[in-house]
């Protein structure tokens, strides 16, 4: 349904030459014929934001000429907090930056400091922390998938079936690890608790009837025609400038450029086990939704490998120390693929047990630069509707 | 990927006039830098970005960090001999050195296009007061719009040519640097009592009276 | 043909209307009060201190070493030493307070405990009037026994509790192999 | 049968009437739909069910929504709201148009011979209403069909005409 | 009234005893008047009743589709601990609706906005004079009843818009040109849907309407309108278009609440909001009773012999069942966008509808044919409607269709 020449956004900006770049893409504002333009602050009490987010938009009629993000309103100076206080004081902390996948996050901040450190880990730890991870990608393109259902209007149906697949991985976590979405359970060098074979029958046994589910969901949305006139053909995000904002994640590989850290760093384990990456074709918002499906699906197949040849042994270093550890004096920077795209931490110390510098690179942060580029020239409805599909949390953007 | 001697040397053959030195690191993880001059460091940016050999397409990470001054003090020892060679008392002369502070910009470099690892380039400041100014990398790899900006709030370097170098984090009144060492925080606590010493004495020092006991 | 995926998703909220009915994984809700979900035996909430005796005070495992004052990441346990008539330091706490406002039940202070004295506990219906002194706990309300944490956790209690009689009998053992040849010195308390 | 008569004459008259004198816009044109509503309730009265309900159907539901577009999207900067000031030469003016007018139509009211309605007003069916302007008027249907095809082709040109100066289109 | 005997069972012809028994006590000249007065307390009361638990109807439905319960917590105000499956939700609804604080913004027009929401519920109760519930229970029989159904229904628009202007609010202004765009682009559709009907039973008054679908005694297929070719498009038509005249699902774009807040409701409160909630199901239930009895056969029995359920069920199992059919299809859809809306409007289902205004002409010219001329005239009626319906709902979605993906190397 939707009109092709319909005010597509103009030819994507040159990325090199960037100075230029507000001036080119906004056009003639004041002239005779607009009227007064509309300037309309969505946000930071919005019923579609994802949290403390705020849009300045400048509407002309429907059309939105100008939109700039406006956050800090969740700043609490995560990293000014790591330089006070010790490495596994840190590691809660870590939880609380995408609350949605507090184990990749805990991950990603162990793996910077064994890189920093030097540090082993057995293998047993490295299977528990894949399994572990897929489970928190799944969890959170469910929540993704269900909220940008949201947005685009329907009455929470699809949001309710998202999150009750959801409630059963985490529960999951809190037999694990005690607590449903705070989990703090990686520690430098492996993990907190060894997870019993119950637990992980259940985790297969899940894992298992989940791509029952996922067909049933795809059958209540993929084919939608409303689905596909709100999403098709709307945000459209080029795989230049998308490689040039340093976009990660399902967002990058909508876009057709097939970059996936677990592929390219292949950290952890992740080389024995065979699994695909989707690629998109055109950078919409429907590309996004289906890239966080087929993504679901992999991650299945991942999960079932890890789960089928996971050896026993112990899940902790016994070299590893919890108190007064202090690396020797270097740098490193570590990173993962977490659901939402790279999340790295950079990491430097001067052989004291604080961090000298302690730096969180989350992805929805860097994700968000593109996001006036595609809301160009698409409507109120459609801003909403390519916020969602980006995928951000703010407790990560704003650190 | 070429490692990053071959890297520097090429640069340097290609810039006559740039200074990129080599930073080593200690540390087990061995992911050594380039200290770039401020003068050629967009040129050799963009060079970076399209050498066919490194492609290296994608700024992951852009952090800043702030080197207070360090005061060393040298203690040189040197033992005075009486003539029979018996040593009578150790002269000690304590030389004060101190290392000038600055703020120091560091870039991860990766490639999308031949998915080969970080190389890490450091732009430095000249000094933590004045000279503050570098320049912005946002024109070569757009990603770096959000993070420079979030570095001139957070630690007040001035980026020249970001295309709107505005506060990020903070709200625009705001007038400090809080991620710099020498910061002090606000003393506008709520009197929260809560058991623990630090907060327990600023709240008693801002509020010496405790508000009226609530009734539970 | 136009139409035939919204037909298919009507299809599927039939599916689901219906299901509700008779199939109990299409109605998840938990009407709470009246019926509650079997809590799992890791869920952890806020710290309790463990005491072995019946005299609650007395019996603490805690030495007021403050390892966990120190490691806690939001500072929110307070601790002062009990001190006898001379000023030496006894092994007890005279104040244990936690501050569960600041709280986030992260379990750190467990995992640092040498002397396993604090343990997480699993009761969270802890709403309280007054938002300082209603949630700032003392040592008197911290104090569990023993048997309460084993049966909250029981394997986690069954391995802390074969781990510490097996140290109190190496203990023991060394003190009256130490007793015959010399008089008895005191050992070092277990190493972390 | 008079006293409704009298009672919808003086809602129609009345409620013109104030719509003229108000200052806001709105309010005047909400009072017009309230007048045109009125002679739907006059045509209830004579007992022409189809006439009135299309009097509501066309006036309330469409006529009186171009007329609050046409309000609100008119520039209504302050620089055309001060009436000029009042001179002799458009006083005259004004008198003799007005004057015209009622002479006309007071000429019709008097020309035509008004008898009282009998009570029961024939009712007439909507079929026969059907049968009437499909069979003898059909002539004037087509007419008014041609007038209102021109007039929307006409509408369409214009708008047309004024949005491709620089914008595609609106969506 | 052609009513076959057997109609004068009791439950049958118990309403208009009742109504009579009542007016028997008073003299001849208030006769008129009392019984007018009976029939609007009547609906009143029922549709007041109607709407109230179709409330919590709405409420249970999305529930279940959701895999939860929906409400069931509210008990009696005594009773502890009584807990009655929600049926008492919408009167707690109502009495928390009564005392929450009605606020009008300082910089409103007071009188319009105090204005808006009595004129859209009194506009949306007027459609329900016509309606033929039940063998003699119509309110007003009259004879252009159909177009005055959709002349009341075209006056909320009025009432929209002095609700949007009223509120002198940004995003109100905004929500209520939308909401006329969208009740004018859908008025089209609507009225052409009910032209073939109108055509073909000959007259514009609802009661003749169910008249013409009435069943030949003995015979099993019901003759309502919706079993004929173009019946069956001209209702699919009707209830997309009523869909959007009144703000249901697919079209719920003024109120969208991820984009404008709530539109022209933003600045209402307490009890005037409760009359904009009242107004959007007393349009719904006007629209699916006015849907029934010209597609569905109104107080029709299926078959001549069910015909002893009394025909005011009949009409109530018809109306709830398309209402039902509504909040199916509120769990499932998503919104559309205020472009593609009106698209849909003028560039798919007009031309549909035109072209179904040919099939039923071509429908009632060839009446007299019989034997396997039959088929011949069903086939052609099925493809005068196949056929547009598939192109031009290629056109519409050009370009648009579940992609399939490949995978990096």
């Amino acid at each position: 349904m939707t009109d092709p020449e319909i005010a597509s956004p103009s030819a994507f900006p040159e990325p090199s030459v960037l100075a230029t770049h507000s001036a080119a893409t906004v056009r003639p504002v004041h002239d005779e014929f607009h009227g007064d333009l509309l300037e309309v602050s969505m946000g930071p009490q919005h019923p579609s934001t994802h949290g403390v987010f705020r849009m300045v938009v400048t509407l002309d009629g429907e059309v939105i000429v100008k939109l700039k993000p406006v956050f800090g309103y969740l700043h609490r100076n995560h990293e000014k907090l790591g330089e006070n206080t010790t490495y596994l004081g840190s590691m809660p902390y870590t939880d609380r930056l995408d609350y949605l996948c507090s184990m990749t996050n805990n991950w990603a901040y162990a793996l910077a400091v064994e890189k920093l450190a030097g540090q082993p880990v057995p293998e047993r730890a490295e299977y528990v922390r894949v399994i572990l991870a897929e489970m928190t990608r799944l969890v959170n393109h469910m929540c993704l998938v269900g909220f940008l259902f949201n947005d685009l209007g329907t009455s929470f149906t699809p949001l309710l079936y998202a999150f009750r697949e959801r409630e059963k991985f985490i529960d999951l976590f809190e037999s694990l690890s005690g607590s449903r979405m705070m989990c703090n359970f990686q520690r430098f060098g492996g993990c907190r608790a060894n997870p019993s074979p119950e637990w992980l029958g259940a985790v297969s046994k899940l894992v298992d009837g989940f791509p029952k589910f996922l067909d049933e969901y795809e059958q209540l949305l993929t084919g939608n025609e409303i689905l596909l006139a709100r999403t098709q053909g709307v945000g459209c995000l080029s795989p230049e400038l998308a490689v040039q904002a340093g976009i990660t994640g399902p967002m990058l590989r909508a876009s057709g450029v097939g970059y996936d850290i677990r592929k390219a760093d292949g950290y952890g384990i992740y080389p024995r086990f065979d699994f695909r990456v989707p690629i998109g074709a055109h950078g919409d918002t429907y590309d996004r939704y289906m890239m966080r499906i087929l993504e679901m699906r992999e991650s299945v197949k991942i999960l079932q490998q890890a789960l089928r040849d996971i050896p026993a042994g112990p899940v902790m270093d016994p070299k590893s120390r919890l108190r007064n550890f202090r690396p020797k004096p270097g740098e490193a920077y570590g990173r993962i693929e977490g659901p939402k795209g790279e999340i790295g931490f950079y990491l430097i110390s001067d052989g004291s047990p604080n961090p000298l510098r302690y730096r969180v690179r989350a992805p929805s942060f860097v994700n968000l630069t593109v996001i006036e580029d595609m809301c160009l020239g698409r409507t109120v409805a459609d801003s909403v509707v390519i916020l969602g599909s980006v995928d951000i949390v703010l407790g990560e953007v704003d650190r | 990927m070429e490692n990053l001697e071959q890297i520097r040397d090429r640069l340097l053959a290609r810039f006559p006039g740039a200074e990129v030195t080599l930073i080593n690191n200690p540390g087990p993880s061995a992911q050594h830098s380039l200290l770039l001059g401020l003068a050629q460091a967009r040129e050799i940016a963009l060079f970076l970005r399209d050498d066919p050999a490194l492609r290296l397409d994608y700024c992951s990470n852009a952090t800043g960090i702030d080197w207070p001054a360090k005061e060393f003090t040298d203690v040189v020892r040197t033992p005075v001999k009486d003539a029979a060679g018996a040593t009578l008392r150790i002269l000690e002369e304590k030389t004060k050195r101190v290392t000038p502070g600055f703020l120091e910009v560091v870039y991860h470099l990766y490639s999308m296009e031949k998915k080969h690892g970080p190389v890490v380039i450091r732009l430095r400041t000249g000094n933590r007061t004045d000279q503050v100014t570098v320049p912005s990398l946002t024109p070569v790899w757009r990603s770096c719009d959000f993070q420079e900006r979030e570095i001139f709030d957070l630690y007040g370097v001035n980026f020249e040519g970001h295309h709107d170098l505005r506060r990020i984090l903070m709200w625009d009144g705001f007038k400090d640097h809080p991620m710099r060492k020498d910061y002090v925080a606000p003393d506008d606590y709520e009197w929260e009592p809560t058991p623990h010493g630090a907060v327990l004495e600023k709240a008693k020092a801002h509020y010496p009276a405790p508000p009226p006991a609530t009734v539970p | 043909m136009l139409g035939t995926g919204i037909i298919k998703g009507l299809a599927v909220t039939a599916k689901n209307f219906v299901g509700s009915f008779y199939d109990p994984a299409r109605l998840v809700t938990v009407e709470y009060p009246e019926k509650q979900i079997p809590i799992p035996e890791n869920y952890r909430n806020f710290p309790f201190l463990v005491h072995e005796g019946d005299d609650p005070i007395a019996t603490l495992r805690c030495v007021a070493c403050k390892i966990c004052e120190n490691e806690c990441p939001p500072q929110c346990i307070y601790i002062v030493a009990e001190r006898d008539e001379k000023g030496k330091v006894l092994k007890k706490p005279k104040i244990f307070d936690i501050d569960i406002a600041v709280c986030m039940s992260c379990q750190i202070c467990v995992e640092v405990c040498p002397f396993d004295a604090i343990k997480m506990d699993q009761h969270f219906e802890i709403a309280a009037g007054n938002r300082f002194e209603g949630l700032l706990l003392h040592r008197e309300q911290l104090a569990k026994p023993n048997s309460y944490y084993q049966k909250i956790h029981p394997t986690e209690a069954a391995e802390v509790d074969a781990m510490l009689t097996a140290m109190k009998a190496r203990q023991a053992a060394e003190k009256s192999a130490k007793a015959k040849p010399a008089p008895a010195t005191q050992t070092p308390p277990p190493a972390a | 049968m008079t006293a409704a008569l009298i009672l919808i004459a003086l809602l129609i008259l009345g409620s013109t009437a104030v719509a003229m004198s108000l200052r806001n816009l709105i309010h005047s044109a909400l009072l017009l739909v309230l007048s045109w509503m009125g002679i739907a309730a006059f045509y209830l009265w004579a007992g022409a069910e189809f006439v009135a309900f299309a009097q509501v159907l066309v006036y309330a539901g469409a006529v009186s929504m171009i007329v609050l577009f046409a309000v609100l999207l008119t520039r209504r900067s302050r620089a055309d709201l001060s009436i000029a000031p009042a001179s002799l030469r458009r006083a005259v003016a004004g008198v003799l148009a007005g004057g015209a007018t009622a002479g006309v139509l007071t000429l019709a009211v008097l020309r035509t011979n008004l008898q009282i309605a009998p009570s029961a007003a024939p009712t007439v069916t909507v079929q026969q209403l059907g049968l009437e302007l499909i069979g003898p008027q059909v002539a004037s249907v087509l007419v008014v069909g041609v007038i209102l095809t021109v007039a929307l082709l006409g509408a369409v040109v214009l708008a047309a005409s004024d949005r491709n100066d620089g914008k595609e289109d609106a969506p | 009234m052609n009513a076959p005997a057997n109609t004068n069972s009791l439950l049958e012809r118990a309403p208009v005893m009742i109504r009579d028994w009542i007016i028997g006590f008073f003299p001849e000249s208030l006769r008129w008047p009392v019984g007018a007065l009976l029939a609007i307390a009547a609906m009143l009361a029922v549709f007041g009743l109607v709407f109230a638990f179709l409330t919590l109807a709405e409420r249970k439905l999305l529930g279940r589709a959701q895999n939860r319960p929906g409400p069931n917590r509210s008990g009696l105000p005594f009773f502890r601990g009584t807990k009655l499956f929600g049926l008492t939700q919408p009167f707690a609804d109502a009495v928390k609706m009564l005392t929450k604080e009605d606020i009008v913004p300082r910089a409103a027009d007071h009188l319009l906005h105090f204005l808006a929401p009595v004129l859209v519920v009194a506009f949306a109760l007027m459609t329900f004079a016509v309606i033929p519930y039940g063998r003699q229970l119509v309110a007003v029989d009259i004879d252009a009843g159909v177009l005055y159904f959709f002349a009341a229904g075209a006056a909320t628009e009025l009432a929209i818009f002095m609700a949007g202007w009223a509120s002198h609010n940004k995003y109100s202004l905004i929500g209520a040109m939308r909401a006329l765009a969208q009740l004018i682009s859908y008025e089209l559709p609507l009225l052409l849907s009910v032209v073939p009907v109108v055509m073909l039973a000959g007259t514009l008054s609802p009661t003749k309407i169910v008249e013409a679908q009435a069943n030949v005694p003995g015979g099993l297929i019901p003759h309502w309108h919706v079993f004929t070719p173009w019946g069956a498009v001209g209702f699919a038509i009707f209830m997309v278009a009523a869909l959007a005249e009144a703000n249901r699902s697919p079209f719920d774009l003024p109120e969208g609440e991820s984009e404008l807040v709530a539109g022209h409701l933003t600045e209402y409160s307490g009890f005037k909001y409760a009359l904009f909630f009242m107004a959007e199901y007393f349009g719904m239930i006007g629209l699916t009773g006015m849907g029934a009895t010209l597609f569905l056969g109104g107080w029709q029995a299926p078959c001549a012999f069910l015909e002893f359920i009394p025909s005011y069920l009949w009409f109530g199992v018809k109306m709830l069942s398309l209402i039902l059919f509504m909040m199916w299809i509120r769990a499932t859809l998503l919104r559309l966008r205020i472009d593609q809306l009106t698209r849909l409007a003028w560039k798919f289902l007009v031309p549909l509808a035109l072209i179904n205004l040919g099939t039923a002409a071509f429908w009632s010219r060839t009446d007299s044919w019989s034997g396997p001329l039959q088929f011949v005239r069903w086939a052609i009626a099925l493809a005068l409607i196949v056929v547009p319906f598939v192109v031009i709902g290629r056109r519409l979605t050009a370009g648009l269709a579940p992609r399939t993906y490949r995978y990096a190397t």
